[in-house]
């Protein structure tokens, strides 16, 4: 438990059929911490958080988190681990309404009125007081991303993994997405995976940048933005798509 | 020695009608992603074009079964298909059910049309001999049959234009249709085709069971545990299932009784769902048509 | 739903209007209405199982045959006791865990799920069709195959007088009701708002930590034991079981009830399963359209233009008329709509 | 099909003999029966000819002024070959219909859903229909023959003209299974042997593995105890097989649902069968019979088959006790029964047997070709003596069982 370490992966990788999406991924997270991970489309950052989060089993190497690996529990128990994910297409019971949405997430680590108390905090949160009631298929896109979000609040994990809070957001919206992430920061270390430069931009932490299932660089934005590896995986997957 | 050359035949035989009975199902399912529930009711239709055709019209046997039951059977298809699945594609368990209303609506009609009795024709083919023993000659005609059927299948699909953009539609639509081809046409054209196989299958069996407006429960719980089980590969997966299930069903009928095969037939299908949800062929002989 | 007086007043008069019913009509009318009350505790399991938890069950009527079978076996044997009342509801709830644990841990996606419970009814049909022979016995009863097992020993109060025709309708109307306000309650409990998470999303209630396989196998055996009560209520009835209670057209009877009603309510299949009985009566008498023709038509039209069953439709009815009364509109918060069903 | 049309009409013409007066009575001035039998379903090739028979003998007894000058009404009931329905209009006709007798059951096993039902609500029930024999309970009347009377001379007949080998194929329900006993009893009282029996669900049509397994037995006789639609599917494919004249196939349930009319001459040429009824009997009794049924149904109808007849000379006999007793009442037309009434019906002369409820008839091995059953040998006034040997409802009237047979 050195450097208060609170996640790690060392040598993760799976393959699917030929394909390696993830390969040979060290993979640090402290405690508190909010890390941002990009790269291009298809880099494997979607399928390293589903590697994270049990919902894909690892070829190779292992995942650490409190010191102990994981070894192939299933998604559901790592969640109860403390692990808490949102996923890239937003994932919400969409026929129930936006407390229910809540209510399910702060159950799992909290009863009674202890619960409904934090429902109503996270509601105030995302500011969907109002919406309370509103089944979540009938609210606008960036409401669902939000309650989304909330339901991360809600259940308090020790990690937070966030595919993409801020997918097709307005430049307003993006802000109280930031400021959302900044609240689950409170309470738990966060990975955010984003391909939006300009949003991790605003978060401005620490950046690690995958391609082919790789890491390929790590640091802040600004080492990040500069790095001739960095631009090339970007700019030159794109010529090379153009040509 | 006789005998077993007489199983073996009766093994070929269950196969056959798993084929039959199964192969219009599976060409739905394996291109369309429907599970058409009312598929046991084209059976049935199938078989009473075939029965009628030669009793009240007078009409060829042959031509009854190998064009006539096909054809119409196949036309009934059409026209649901624009009724109702048209509406419902991509949504699997809707067309499910909406078929199986469909299948009662159809068992409901002919029981008003013909009566709920059991009508049935003989096979014009003499029997065949083998040493002491002698069996149908109408169970080679399946046999041969169902390995026609099988070829022009696999041959359709490989080699005509319309198998060609029938498969792409399978893999991606949208593209099709950016491509110029017509996804609702194919879709159409393929339940179509689904209906008539199955029409085929009702008429090549009429002459050997008794054709009642409920006969297409029968069949129908074997053919979808047959096509689910063989994956959405529509030949391999369907060659595959009918082998295996088609041998078991008969070999457990042979040792026990008729009831305990087909029980036997429906327990290895559970199991085998268990241990391979995406079908024989979403574990073996990938990439196979 | 949330309006509490509006619940108890209701409830009140349906039981009101329940108990009256024997008085005012033939005792023959009241046998019929018996088994429509049975067969709507039956289409409230699936109701349950399917429309609030999201499990697609296509062969249903498994369960209410074992419950049928497990009470008129028990009481055969046992007498017709509190034992074979027990049995009916365990035999199908521990066959429903141990296929659910068979299904549901084995990770079967929802169509497969539909495949596998219509093949084992099929099999439980077939093995019990083929069992009248006199070798074939549980305990002192035969199982009778086809014949089915006839003479059924019917329950009696608890003082021990004869359940009569209308003893045996006040039963049913409160198994119905007791059955209804336990699923319920159950609905209302932290395990039950995740039977309807998991029909929601399932990948989302796996992700902030439900057991999915679990709160299913859970589901699916309350379902079952219900079923089988009604199979129990079934036996008694007609002091008869037979094995095409496993048939596919039972099953597509049960699943017909849920569609018109509504999957993702409660009250909309106990109703419609009530007036398509009736409706099915009244069609039989009459020799001109076939009955399953038009449950056929009924069910097809519904799952074309209907999806979400005549439940919600008929709910925005009383929130018109308090709207009107009330001079506002009153947001109705029902349980949701039924799981998007496209995905495979 | 003309078949449904024709029976339609025949309905309503028996519908029409039927409701000429009925409105002019008062409810206490008629009579209600009811009939229970298969209409629909696979079992509706017995069941149709039998609510036939049942409808011409309403007819014309009202014809004939009625019962105790009262008009007979008829409640029919279809319960679709499903015996849960059996159950559910037994129950309701008791209840709503409150009639003086029901004749209701095809299959032994819809007999024995509805017998308990019945003797629990106290109304005279009459099961009309062959069977395997053995019910002992005074409140029903089982009118049709029973093995003794028709499987042990057709055994008889077949052993003594092929040999001693038997192969059985029976329905699996009650009557099959007690049956194929009753079969393999009488042969081995000949002294021969019972190769292997095998039982089909009502359901199967698929015989292939069946007749290959026949083959490999190779006995000197064929006894098929099969019944319902499915099942004709085996003559059709033992002859497929070409298996018609290699090995005999004798039967005492085949023609009993018209196979002999459903299926080409070609197809069962030569099964031998024994009943207790042929249309094609000689005498004026039958002859007028048959004259009459087919003025009020049609020339071209099928056949009245001996099940249909059944029907018909229970009717008979009750009519006559109810004429005997001067009252409808059970118990009245029971004691009336048991004085051993007889009357003279198309099949011969039919007497009920006091101490069993069972009938003495005279019964018919015939054989079934082109389309007709034709007389081999005759066998007056048989006895009931299988359940006579076990059933005595004068000495034990509260009896209420089914008797099967120990081998």
């Amino acid at each position: 438990m050195s450097d208060n370490i609170i996640l790690q992966t060392k040598g993760l990788g799976i393959s699917f059929g030929g394909l390696h999406a993830v390969r040979d991924v060290d993979f640090v997270l402290r405690g508190g911490e909010l890390r941002c991970l990009i790269g291009p489309n298809g880099a494997g950052k979607t399928t390293f958080f589903r590697l994270l989060s049990g919902q894909h089993t690892p070829t190779r190497g292992e995942i650490i988190y409190k010191g102990k690996p994981l070894g192939n529990l299933q998604p559901y128990q790592i969640a109860r681990l403390g692990i808490g994910v949102k996923t890239q297409v937003p994932s919400l019971f969409e026929g129930l309404s936006v407390f229910e949405n809540l209510e399910l997430a702060a159950n799992q680590t909290f009863s009674g009125l202890e619960a409904v108390s934090i429902v109503d905090e996270t509601l105030e949160r995302i500011s969907l007081q109002d919406q309370r009631h509103t089944i979540c298929q009938e609210l606008a896109h960036g409401q669902r991303q939000w309650v989304e979000l909330g339901q991360i609040l809600a259940s308090k994990p020790d990690v937070a993994l966030l595919d993409e809070p801020a997918a097709g957001m307005t430049h307003d919206e993006s802000l109280k997405t930031i400021e959302i992430i900044k609240e689950i920061t409170a309470k738990s270390s966060v990975v955010v995976v984003e391909h939006d430069m300009d949003f991790i931009k605003l978060i401005g932490e620490r950046v690690t940048v995958f391609d082919r299932g790789e890491v390929i660089a790590d640091g802040t934005f600004k080492e990040i933005a500069s790095n001739p590896q960095v631009r090339e995986a970007y700019l030159g997957r794109k010529e090379a798509a153009v040509a | 020695m006789d005998f077993a050359s007489i199983l073996a035949i009766e093994i070929l035989g269950s196969i056959a009608i798993l084929v039959l009975i199964s192969i219009g199902l599976a060409v739905v399912f394996g291109m369309m992603k429907v599970i058409n529930m009312a598929h046991g009711e084209f059976i049935m239709l199938g078989g009473y074009v075939t029965i009628f055709g030669t009793t009240h019209a007078g009409l060829n046997i042959w031509f009854c079964i190998l064009v006539l039951s096909p054809l119409i059977v196949g036309l009934v298809g059409l026209v649901l298909e624009w009724l109702v699945v048209r509406h419902l594609y991509g949504r699997m368990i809707d067309t499910m059910l909406a078929t199986w209303g469909l299948s009662l609506a159809i068992v409901g009609l002919m029981t008003m049309l013909v009566g709920n009795t059991t009508t049935g024709i003989s096979t014009p083919l003499p029997s065949v001999a083998i040493g002491k023993f002698s069996t149908s000659g109408h169970v080679f005609f399946l046999i041969a049959l169902a390995t026609f059927v099988i070829i022009a299948l696999a041959c359709l699909f490989k080699f005509t234009t319309f198998g060609l953009t029938a498969r792409a539609t399978t893999q991606d639509a949208n593209m099709v249709a950016n491509l110029g081809g017509n996804p609702r046409r194919i879709y159409a054209v393929t339940f179509g085709l689904g209906a008539a196989l199955a029409g085929l299958g009702g008429g090549a069996l009429a002459p050997i069971i008794g054709v009642i407006p409920t006969i297409g429960i029968t069949y129908i719980a074997k053919a979808f545990i047959t096509v689910i089980s063989g994956g959405a590969t529509v030949i391999a997966g369907n060659l595959a299932a009918t082998s295996l299930f088609g041998t078991i069903n008969q070999l457990f009928t042979y040792w026990y009784t008729p009831i305990i095969g087909e029980v036997a037939l429906l327990v290895c299908a559970v199991i085998l769902i268990r241990l391979l949800p995406q079908g024989i062929t979403g574990r073996f002989f990938k990439g196979t048509i | 739903m949330k309006n509490p007086v509006l619940n108890i007043s209701s409830l009140v008069g349906v039981i009101v209007l329940a108990f009256a019913i024997p008085y005012f009509v033939e005792a023959f009318t009241v046998l019929n209405f018996t088994v429509y009350i049975i067969m709507a505790i039956l289409s409230l399991s699936l109701a349950f199982v399917w429309g609030m938890g999201g499990i697609m069950v296509l062969g249903h009527s498994a369960f209410f045959g074992l419950g049928a079978y497990a009470y008129a076996i028990a009481a055969v044997n046992f007498g017709p006791g509190w034992e074979a009342v027990t049995l009916s509801m365990l035999v199908p709830a521990t066959f429903a865990a141990l296929l659910g644990y068979f299904m549901f841990y084995g990770r079967i996606s929802d169509i497969y799920v539909g495949v596998i419970t219509l093949a084992v009814t099929l099999i439980l049909f077939n093995l019990i069709n083929s069992t009248s022979g006199p070798q074939y016995k549980i305990g002192s009863a035969p199982i009778g195959g086809y014949n089915g097992i006839t003479a059924v020993p019917t329950l009696s109060w608890p003082n021990g007088n004869f359940i009569d025709i209308n003893g045996m309708f006040y039963l049913s109307v409160g198994l119905l009701i007791l059955s209804y306000l336990f699923i319920r309650y159950y609905l209302s409990t932290r395990y039950g708002k995740v039977t309807v998470a998991i029909r929601e999303n399932e990948r989302r209630a796996e992700l902030l930590g439900y057991n999915v396989a679990q709160s299913k196998l859970i589901t699916f055996s309350i379902g079952g034991a219900i079923a089988g009560l009604a199979g129990c209520m079934f036996a008694n009835w007609g002091s008869f079981v037979g094995p095409t209670i496993f048939g596919l057209v039972q099953s597509a009877q049960i699943i017909i009830w849920v569609i018109v009603g509504g999957r993702g309510t409660l009250i909309g299949p106990i109703l419609s399963c009530i007036a398509i009985q009736w409706m099915t009566t009244q069609l039989g008498m009459q020799q001109v359209v076939n009955v399953g023709f038009v449950l056929g038509i009924v069910l097809t039209i519904f799952v074309l233009l209907v999806p979400s069953g005549l439940a919600p439709l008929l709910a925005k009815i009383p929130n018109v008329v308090r709207s009107r009364l009330n001079g506002k509109p009153k947001e109705d918060v029902a349980l949701g709509s039924p799981a998007e069903e496209g995905q495979t | 099909m003309a078949l449904n049309r024709r029976q339609l009409l025949g309905t309503a013409a028996a519908a029409a003999a039927m409701t000429q007066v009925p409105r002019a009575y008062a409810q206490s001035d008629s009579i209600v029966v009811s009939s229970i039998y298969d209409q629909s379903g696979g079992l509706d090739v017995y069941g149709k000819p039998v609510a036939d028979l049942v409808r011409f003998a309403v007819a014309e007894q009202n014809a004939k002024g009625g019962l105790l000058g009262k008009e007979i009404v008829l409640k029919e009931y279809d319960p679709q070959s499903n015996n849960q329905l059996y159950a559910q209009f037994a129950k309701r006709t008791a209840l709503a219909d409150k009639p003086a007798a029901v004749f209701a059951g095809i299959t032994s096993s819809s007999r024995e859903v509805v017998r308990p039902i019945l003797r629990q609500a106290k109304t005279l029930y009459f099961y009309t229909t062959q069977y395997e024999g053995g019910v002992c309970d005074r409140n029903i009347f089982c009118t049709g023959v029973t093995p003794a009377q028709t499987v042990q001379k057709l055994v008889n007949h077949t052993m003594a003209k092929t040999g001693k080998k038997a192969y059985i194929v029976a329905a699996d329900y009650n009557y099959g299974q007690i049956t194929a006993d009753w079969v393999k009893k009488f042969t081995l009282d000949n002294g021969g042997e019972v190769l292997n029996t095998e039982f089909f669900p009502l359901d199967v049509a698929d015989f292939g593995s069946s007749i290959s397994k026949i083959q490999a037995a190779n006995p000197d006789f064929v006894y098929s105890a099969l019944v319902g639609g499915a099942h004709m599917s085996f003559y059709r494919q033992w002859k497929a097989a070409g298996m018609l004249g290699k090995i005999q196939l004798s039967s005492t349930t085949f023609a009993g649902g018209n196979e002999h009319i459903a299926l080409p001459a070609e197809e069962y040429n030569g099964h031998w069968i024994c009943q207790n009824y042929l249309q094609e009997l000689p005498g004026e009794r039958n002859k007028k019979l048959v004259a009459d049924f087919h003025k009020m149904f049609g020339e071209d109808y099928p056949y009245i088959t001996e099940l249909g007849m059944g029907a018909y000379q229970a009717f008979l006999l009750w009519a006559a006790a109810v004429e005997k007793a001067g009252t409808v009442d059970r118990m009245a037309v029971i004691e009336a029964l048991e004085t051993g009434i007889s009357v003279d019906a198309p099949s011969g002369r039919v007497t009920v047997d006091p101490a069993t409820h069972h009938t003495i008839v005279d019964v018919h091995v015939s054989e079934a070709r082109d389309k007709q059953l034709n007389l081999i040998e005759k066998f007056e006034q048989q006895p009931p003596a299988d359940t006579s040997a076990v059933c005595d409802l004068i000495n034990n009237p509260d009896d209420n069982q089914q008797y099967v047979i120990e081998l």
